[in-house]
């Protein structure tokens, strides 16, 4: 913890060093290997092949797959805090890596489980944590923490059976987390990918592969049933919620830092279009934004780092501000750039995507107010 | 059968008589269309504020919505297709009248009327964007034409078009806006390269042009040498003064898709869409009112300085009404329909999905004058507030920064 | 109507010469005797006189009292499109005139009794229209057409008793109309003022007082009971919201106009305070508003005028839309005007106050909303 | 009993154990409010980052928290009231510590710290608003004295002020910003004239200070001849960063108002009013986290130019949340509690109702430095983005447009 304090534990809304040894580290591979103009080639590939598994490789040597796993369990044993500056930084550069799917949403589920879950649960964490393995949580990506638990998946002795469309990251997974509903009530378990058909969905976020899965008496094992289950998926989500917006973070200072440069250098009436009055408010009113969205995600990092009571709150308020913030930044840098800012050939379309559909992932900001009303009690109805 | 009046003062009824008794003539069920149209702009019910010989009959231009409204009655109503014309209809024409030689109307003016040649502007420069006058494609004199070189952008339609409209610097040693000549281009000269130019929605609408040794006989050029700023203002202005001549009906834009998907799907409703659907809702039927207001305005001859609000307006609406589609749609807002590089047939945004509802919107508010100079415009033209500081009035072209 | 049509009537947006002539006339006599700093005495004055009773009797001279009654029940026989002219120029003035509570709300009520209204509804009409004496429509000025018919007064054979808080113009009324609720359901009744306690409320709105009535066993005339009661109240706030939001429009107008005229001369760091971009862009974005509200106004004027079944639709709209283009226009006045906008001294205040008190009469724009929602099908729950 | 170690670096522990000593030797449950005060001024502990001798110290700025939450755990927090001494211990101190002579850091800190005397800050002009630098208030020299005159306004404070911190023109024939001085003014000369600003609410919590040949010894003038645009910059940096030390709790500011309205007022929920009530809530909670994170950078030495941004959030914050509590109060909201002109004694915003809170915000983004200025400031400060055009910065006053 930073800075004098009278020994009271207080929340840490500032980064730490070792953060920002982290995140300069992370900035630096992705400058190296995720520049956007190689960004854009790789999402018009014919293949569809969006992923960067290189680059994830590289990623996952540095540690980032393993960060908030412990160490006996096979990660780092540091914790979300830092996971959420890498979000950051993925997210300010559009990588196209399973980040969100495997390193956040499945292992959350996994870690959710706690020590005492079955081996398979262990083992698949561990080769998550190290990187061997990437896992997809088998969800719809615009699924809120607060959903009842899915029920498009059965369960039925050690098969599966259903269709999840738009699941996250699912296309490079080697292994599914599936929650699913049997005899037994709600359940967790754990799929084979090449059991499962999955197949690509042309999605908006370009830099965002997503695919419908479809399971027919999948063989499956069962991590955990009942109310365990529904609170490792919900705990999934409330974590995937607040590394969400960290990203957004990322995609929204990508935006201003961008298109403030390029306001520098733009001239348009014999004058730097950056020294328009009525441009120069809005970047400041942008930049106010990001300061305090800035705040939020790190707010929420804490949550849910220190699976803090109020992990669904700050998750919430943070999807709830941030998702927009993202949006606005990227809207703003499109028309900012003027004609240019419109074109497939400049980066700002990827963003705008990315923060876009990143608005509606996880649950759209009018249903993270709802979250945020049930637990600050403001009831909607009379 | 109608009879129209001899000579007389053109009236409504006047037009509608005279209307009647060229549909008599030319029976639109069996006659040709080219046929048909060049026959209407011989008869001078094109445009029949224009002069007589130039499609039109001299007429006060508020009645050119009473003759469509008599063709279309008597079952000849604008023929489809025409959205391809509308740079050569709405901007070229009007400048051909107000600059052009006689030779040049007579050249141009029925080709472009009746669908047969297609127009294209070349204006906008990847260097010059909203400040347009700052262009730097150059056309030097070579004897009786000018050698054009340099690039154009945003240029849709260009690579079905006949002839472009287009502006370059003829003289780089005075200050921007006097420097400039307007010509008409031939879009078949060999100089000329279209490329076309890929948009975030993934299409390519607009093009490239680049102009290369482009020769352009001095017959065609439209306007004083120099003088091609104010030629130029000319076409703008009839840019944004296209409203239709028929009212919108309530929902008829994005809103009403929206709306439709909101009674659709229960399942996909919450107290905060909702309100957020029906503040949208609400300025969506009070931007369609104001379109009306204008359109009567027009109507009686008064056009307002409405029209580049109306843009404005638009523009924002659409953004904000497609974005708020994507989030209606949940896990059906995060997919798209089709990234494949290709150039759009039509422009039904029905037929699309919202994603790219909400991509495509992004270029309302850049194309046409972009949201930033309308408002400028409104602010000094309408509300008479004072100009920013100027920097580049009095500095000769070459010496501004780049 | 205006230009050239072929033959079919339609909607006309526009304002008429007749129009013209008349809100010209208006505001002559509103710049003559209505200046702001008379206005800012009036509401000093230490009676808590505010109304002004000699520039109402001089505007009842010019016959705005009478404009939408028939000629044979005593009126001008224009319609209430010519009133909502009256509205835009009494909101521009922020006139301290019983227009709303008698010339408006009063007015319709009884207007929409019909001609074979009892013999009291037409006598009271033809007085109201003549100026010869004034009315208040007693319920809360923040009912909204769509409220249930008003509970708080109950009628008991010839008598009313029961109080109603925040009343409009009530304190100057000679008579007051009542909808009260009595054995045989839903009633109108018409009360003279003297037989009713009128007590004076401390309203936001300097230039429109309100007041408490209370009625205690008043004697009453019955004007119409069951559905024909409830119908003359809701049409008497729906014409009320079209009315009022032609004020409203009159004080955006006024607001614009001021701050664009002040920012003119008005300098700072050697410029005109208007020459700032981001100035600039503000009040083009307020321009386009209020041109938009014009066209909002006039709609709902034109609908209210000829009983049109989309007055309801047009009214909510009205009320939905201007209400925030009033108060954005005052609270961008205040803040362009810098200190002096903030100072009692400076009309704004007077502006400021109205705008946001007229945003809550007659409903706020959020319960306007979910009136469109019900009218166009737009419904608010699975 | 803890002893102070002697000498020895001044880190968070040491002076914890000064500040025992400190009320081991003055028991705040029985000392005089005054008295202590001047104790603890001639302790350091008053500024701890002040020099020894100016009621501080030389300790890091940082360590001032530690010391004032170990008075508060040890019975002795800050006492009440001290609100009237903002501009004193905010801004009059640390710029007399900035550019005091010796003689005026002994002449004014420690009556400033106990309260003693109230200060008060003669800066805006009616005349020059945002920009402060083209004041015309004149201070000319006569002998050992400065002779002012002219007119200042939004004064708080001014009636109860002992002292107030003027800038004046000392030479009009240099550009602005070159021809100012910096005095502490005798509020109590017969030349000083205040006169209650009346505001929107009713109230006068604000002055008009006339100034009629007000003498001002030379002695009392603060920095150089001509620097007193500099010297103001060091009052008005303080101002901006004045950020509490304690961590503000959720629902602590107006939206706990509204959320309480919200929660006893069953009928007056809509869907839209929730929504609308949810978003402020949103925006309020992030605006407090990030002035929380604001206050752990300050904690660490490391002011950002968050402060700025606090204070534009905070104004348009309020005027929403403002005027959603009144629209949520329904008929209520139409009334008002009070319209008598007096002077308010305290700001307690909950005493007052909507119409209250609502007019009062309104000055939030204008007094201290409106939101516009706020946000040049962080364009081109924060955002390095270019200033706009001058054309006052090589004028003299004089020559100036007024």
């Amino acid at each position: 913890m930073n800075g004098p304090t009278d020994g009271k534990e207080e929340l840490n809304l500032l980064y730490t060093e070792v953060e920002e040894d982290l995140r300069a580290s992370v900035r630096s591979l992705l400058a190296d290997k995720c520049a956007w103009d190689a960004v854009l080639a790789r999402v018009e590939n014919e293949a569809g092949d969006v992923a960067d598994k290189a680059l994830w490789r590289d990623l996952a040597e540095m540690g980032v797959t393993g960060l908030p796993v412990p160490e006996e369990r096979g990660g780092a044993g540091v914790t979300l805090r830092e996971t959420a500056v890498v979000a950051e930084e993925l997210g300010r550069a559009a990588a196209p890596v399973p980040f969100l799917g495997s390193a956040v949403l499945a292992t959350a589920a996994l870690l959710a489980l706690g020590d005492d879950a079955e081996a398979a649960a262990g083992e698949t964490l561990a080769a998550l944590a190290s990187g061997e393995r990437d896992a997809a949580l088998v969800v719809p990506l615009a699924t809120e923490p607060d959903a009842a638990f899915p029920e498009a998946v059965r369960a039925d002795g050690g098969a599966l059976t259903g269709e999840v469309r738009g699941v996250v990251d699912a296309l490079t997974a080697d292994v599914l987390v599936v929650p699913a509903t049997g005899p037994d009530g709600p359940g967790l378990y754990l799929v084979e990918a090449g059991d499962a058909v999955r197949t690509p969905v042309v999605s908006l976020d370009l830099t965002r592969p997503l695919a419908a899965v479809e399971l027919r008496s999948a063989p499956a094992r069962a991590l955990a049933v009942g109310k365990k289950a529904e609170t490792a998926v919900q705990s999934a989500l409330v974590t995937g919620a607040a590394l969400l917006s960290a990203e957004q973070l990322g995609v929204a200072e990508w935006a201003l830092d961008t298109t403030v440069a390029y306001l520098k250098t733009r001239t348009q009436f014999g004058r730097p279009v950056g020294s328009f009055q009525a441009l120069k408010h809005r970047l400041a009113d942008l930049w106010v934004a990001i300061s305090q969205a800035r705040a939020v995600v790190r707010n929420a990092a804490d949550a849910v780092a220190t699976d803090s009571p109020e992990a669904p709150l700050a998750a919430a308020l943070a999807q709830a501000f941030v998702s927009g913030v993202a949006v606005k930044a990227a809207e703003e840098a499109v028309q900012l750039h003027g004609g240019i800012g419109f074109t497939w050939e400049h980066p700002a379309h990827l963003y705008l995507k990315r923060a876009k559909s990143a608005a509606i992932a996880l649950g759209t900001a009018d249903r993270h107010r709802l979250t945020i009303a049930r637990l600050v009690e403001l009831p909607v109805g009379a | 059968m109608t009879t129209a009046p001899a000579g007389g003062r053109l009236d409504a009824a006047a037009l509608r008589a005279r209307v009647a008794d060229f549909v008599a003539a030319h029976d639109p069920a069996t006659t040709d269309q080219s046929e048909f149209l060049a026959a209407r702009f011989d008869a001078g019910l094109a445009w029949v504020h224009f002069p007589e010989g130039a499609g039109g009959l001299g007429a006060p231009r508020a009645l050119q919505v009473v003759v469509d409204k008599e063709f279309a009655r008597l079952g000849a109503p604008v023929p489809a297709g025409r959205e391809r014309l509308v740079i050569g209809l709405g901007m070229a024409a009007p400048t051909i009248l107000a600059f052009g030689t006689p030779e040049q109307r007579e050249r141009f003016l029925k080709p472009l009327y009746t669908g047969e040649e297609v127009w294209c502007q070349l204006f906008s420069e990847p260097g010059a964007g909203s400040d347009l006058a700052a262009l730097g494609t150059r056309a030097v004199r070579d004897g009786d034409a000018w050698v054009v070189n340099g690039q154009k952008v945003w240029t849709s339609g260009a690579h079905a078009a006949r002839w472009g409209i287009l502006i370059a610097r003829t003289d780089p040693d005075v200050p921007k806006h006097r420097g400039i000549t307007y010509f008409v281009c031939d879009m078949s000269d060999p100089g000329v390269d279209v490329r076309p130019l890929r948009q975030m929605t993934g299409e390519a609408e607009f093009n490239e042009v680049y102009l290369t040794d482009v020769r352009i006989p001095d017959a065609h050029r439209l306007g004083e040498v120099g003088d091609g700023w104010r030629v130029a203002q000319t076409t703008l202005m009839n840019e944004r003064v296209s409203i239709g001549g028929h009212a919108e009906p309530r929902e008829g834009g994005l809103i009403g898709v929206v709306a439709d998907i909101w009674r659709d799907r229960p399942q996909a409703r919450t107290p905060g869409m909702h309100d957020a659907l029906l503040r949208l809702w609400v300025e969506a039927e009070a931007a369609r009112l104001t379109k009306e207001r204008l359109r009567q305005q027009l109507a009686i001859g008064q056009p307002g300085p409405e029209g580049s609000a109306a843009k404005l307006s638009f523009a924002e609406l659409n953004q904000r009404i497609s974005g708020l589609e994507l989030e209606l749609l949940g896990g059906e807002g995060l997919t798209y329909d089709d990234w494949t590089f290709r150039r759009p047939e039509g422009a039904d945004f029905r037929s699309r999905v919202a994603g790219f509802h909400y991509l495509r919107s992004k270029g309302n508010s850049i194309e046409g004058g972009t949201s930033e100079i309308l408002r400028n415009i409104i602010a000094e033209r309408v509300l008479g507030l004072p100009g920013e500081v100027r920097v580049d009035k009095d500095v000769a072209w070459k010496d501004l920064p780049k």
